[in-house]
């Protein structure tokens, strides 16, 4: 983690992330939380995108399906390129 | 480098525009465009004449009341008043089209002494007697439409 | 349903009235009429169910999850697109506003004889007050039922003694008769259907729906408004469409006032018959005023999270008071500038382009969603018509930039 | 079911515990914990948060706007995590919005404008 101490959210989400290398795996786009003990949500990974278009309109949830053609457009746009990285192995470039 | 071509661009489009703007402006009034604006103003100003002879009819039948009409009637006249300054403001720019003019010019004063008529007739004698030049202004405009049209 | 339940049909016939006979629809229906006869009558019909479809969605959705239309948009689309959108239809609802209160203006000149400009501040305030004092529930039973004596038109259609197969012809037709042009006949079919389902309308019947607390308990509630509401709006727009095909396509009189919209009453049904209809247009138009007006501040209260709504004190919702007050003070800046504010609507087409997929796709995609609605999510019917019409929106709203310069504005 | 920072917070409704609209969460302050994880303090929210959000001219713009109002220069609201009840279709807070700091263009039309107009305080 090269950003130790992120105040926002929006500090993360549309940054760089990379690999071990240094090589861009795409753009971040959201943050996976699970509740600690005291049930306060902490984040575990983040949801990296590539490609340009990163609103995912709910379509990364199992909730939404259909209409048939608008979820094979936004899953044609994001869903092939998504990947999870645990928080632990996420590596930001660029400034904030 | 990016940010000036794009100026450059925007530039020369905008040129483009305002002098193509410039040049529908200055150009001179060809024949089409008398006739366009002329079947325009004959047009607007049968709208206004036929409504008003609808309206004037169905008034003195009592099927609609006075500030009814005074409204329609204040709507014809400024339909009119716009379509006869429209059609003055272009000068004819051959024969063929003086000859037009020298056609409905005359009909558009004619409606607007009508309507005039309908507009000051205090009772329903003076109403059914000004709704005649309404009529005929009316027909007037329209055989002018089915000739030019 | 007991009778109370029948009076809270009201929300869908006043939202419906904003977009099928608001002063803009009511000239533009009227001249359709007198043009094209009734060969823009399907056009009518495809609004009704395209306005149903999205409406219905919207209304579930806020009935099942208490989340009207613009807080979806913003929530799906983000800031930036929401704000893109939130743009777009303040342009529109302004635009309309302004419209409404110069139509109101209108038929009380209409009614006395002065002229509307001197009526303009006190219906501009009028409707102020009433937008700041009265019930919500109050204000859309008084303008939804007095909009309904609009019926006078769709009754008049057969005391005009028309030649009903002449008729029956026309609205099988689906191209201009002759003498008239392509381009203007599709310019004013597109006008038409993009009025029938303008965006004000989603928002505030969905935020209408949370004014009224709807829930889980009231989707019948919700649906009979959609399916009662719209076909009405629908029915009374067709009568101003077929009156004026009646009296004033034979005679090949264009319509551009309101003046002569309502003429058909009077000659159908004599003076009693024109004040009814005149007092519809004027209940009609301050119904689409105050829905303009109130969706003015749900949209921007709704974007930026506010408090909004009439159920709460102005003071708790101050933000969103203020927007409704400005609003009506811009429509009103607007009118004294002696525009013509039935052409304004118009104009508001081109933004209508950016705005209706920006609304509807978020509707759509809420719609299918469980974490949302549960088990109330979309069928098979409302996605397909949802995707059809979503199609149908966005190449209307294309082929209308082309068209407006090709006719300049439906000349 | 994990939670999604910017789909099931960023950009949601929050409101109190009577249903009333408190704001938009605008965005989401984190605060490092033991194990060196980011875990959700508080939601920000408020034109001064959504402005830094967009970033940019028109972002600054908002922002300045909003801090003008803001003067005892206290920065966004603020509303702890732990205020929250549930997330569904929106954020649920367990307190009425009296109990939280009224918002600053909220607190000047009322003083300026709204408040002053006879009836504001009728139901």
């Amino acid at each position: 983690m090269t950003d130790a101490h992120p105040r926002r959210a929006s500090d993360l989400l549309g940054r760089t992330a990379t690999g071990p290398d240094g090589e861009p795996l795409g753009r971040v786009v959201d943050l996976i939380c699970e509740p600690d003990a005291d049930g306060v949500p902490v984040v575990t990974a983040a949801l990296v995108v590539r490609g340009r278009w990163g609103r995912l309109l709910g379509y990364e949830r199992e909730q939404v399906d259909g209409p048939w053609l608008v979820e094979a457009l936004a899953r044609r746009a994001l869903r092939h390129s998504q990947t999870t990285v645990p928080w632990a192995d996420l590596r930001l470039a660029g400034p904030a | 480098m990016g940010a000036r071509r794009w100026a450059t661009g925007v530039a020369i489009v905008l040129a483009l525009v305002w002098g193509g703007a410039g040049y529908l402006v200055t150009r001179p009034t060809t024949f089409h465009d008398y006739r366009v604006t002329a079947v325009d103003a004959a047009r607007s100003a049968y709208n206004a004449l036929a409504t008003a002879r609808i309206a004037g009819t169905a008034r003195l039948d009592r099927r609609v009341t006075e500030p009814y009409l005074e409204s329609v009637l204040a709507d014809s006249r400024e339909a009119l008043a716009g379509a006869a300054k429209r059609f003055a403001g272009e000068s004819p720019p051959d024969a063929r089209t003086a000859a037009m003019r020298d056609e409905l010019g005359p009909m558009l004063v004619r409606a607007s002494a009508a309507l005039d008529g309908l507009e000051n007739a205090g009772d329903d004698a003076a109403l059914r007697a000004a709704l005649g030049p309404v009529a005929e202004a009316a027909d007037e405009v329209d055989g002018f439409l089915e000739a030019h049209a | 349903m007991n009778p109370k339940r029948l009076l809270a049909v009201t929300l869908g016939i006043l939202t419906a009235i904003g977009g099928f006979v608001d002063i803009g629809d009511i000239v533009a229906t009227s001249e359709s009429g007198a043009r094209f006869g009734l060969a823009h009558t399907w056009v009518l019909l495809v609004g009704v169910v395209g306005i149903c479809v999205y409406a219905e969605m919207a209304g579930r959705v806020a009935a099942v999850s208490t989340r009207p239309v613009f807080d979806l948009v913003r929530e799906r689309l983000g800031p930036r697109v929401a704000l893109v959108n939130l743009a777009g239809s303040y342009l529109i609802t302004l635009a309309t506003l302004a419209a409404e209160i110069g139509g109101v203006a209108l038929a009380l000149q209409l009614l006395s004889g002065t002229h509307y400009l001197l009526w303009m501040p006190a219906v501009a305030f009028t409707l102020w007050l009433a937008l700041w004092r009265v019930r919500f529930e109050t204000l859309e039973r008084v303008f939804g039922l007095g909009g309904l004596t609009l019926v006078v038109l769709v009754v008049g259609v057969f005391w005009l003694s028309p030649d009903m197969p002449a008729l029956r012809e026309q609205a099988l037709t689906f191209a201009p008769p002759a003498g008239e042009n392509w381009p203007t006949y599709s310019f004013m079919a597109i006008a038409l259907f993009a009025s029938a389902v303008t965006p004000y309308e989603v928002f505030f019947f969905s935020s209408g729906g949370v004014e009224e607390r709807w829930t889980r308990k009231d989707l019948l509630v919700a649906r009979v408004n959609v399916f009662v509401g719209f076909p009405l709006g629908g029915l009374l727009a067709f009568g101003f469409m077929a009156t004026s095909a009646i009296v004033f396509h034979p005679v090949d009189v264009e319509v551009d006032t309101l003046g002569q919209a309502v003429l058909p009453a009077g000659l159908a049904f004599g003076q009693v018959g024109l004040g009814l209809a005149i007092l519809g247009v004027f209940a009609a138009t301050f119904g689409a005023a105050m829905e303009t007006g109130l969706s003015a501040g749900y949209t921007v209260a709704q974007y930026f999270g506010w408090s909004w709504g009439k159920y709460l004190r102005p003071r708790r919702a101050a933000r969103f008071h203020t927007v409704v007050l400005v609003s009506i003070l811009l429509a009103v800046a607007a009118l004294l500038t002696t525009i013509d504010p039935v052409q304004l609507t118009e104009y508001m087409l081109v933004f209508s382009a950016v705005v209706l997929p920006l609304t509807y796709v978020p509707i759509l995609i809420v719609a299918n969603d469980r974490g949302y609605l549960g088990d109330k999510v979309n069928g098979r019917l409302a996605n397909t018509l949802g995707v059809i019409y979503l199609v149908v929106v966005v190449a209307a709203a294309v082929a209308a930039l082309p068209l407006i310069v090709m006719t300049g504005m439906g000349g | 079911m994990p939670l999604l920072v910017a789909f099931d917070l960023l950009d949601r409704q929050i409101v109190d515990s009577e249903g009333i609209p408190v704001g938009k969460v605008d965005d989401v302050e984190l605060a490092v914990d033991d194990a060196g994880r980011p875990r959700v303090e508080a939601l920000l929210t408020g034109q001064q948060a959504l402005g830094a959000r967009f970033g940019g001219t028109l972002g600054r713009w908002i922002t300045s706007v909003a801090a003008r109002l803001d003067t005892d220069h206290r920065g966004p609201r603020r509303i702890p995590y732990r205020l929250v009840s549930e997330v569904d279709s929106a954020v649920r807070l367990r307190v009425r919005r009296e109990l939280l700091a009224e918002p600053p263009l909220e607190a000047w039309l009322n003083e300026h404008l709204i408040g002053r107009i006879p009836g504001a305080g009728d139901d």
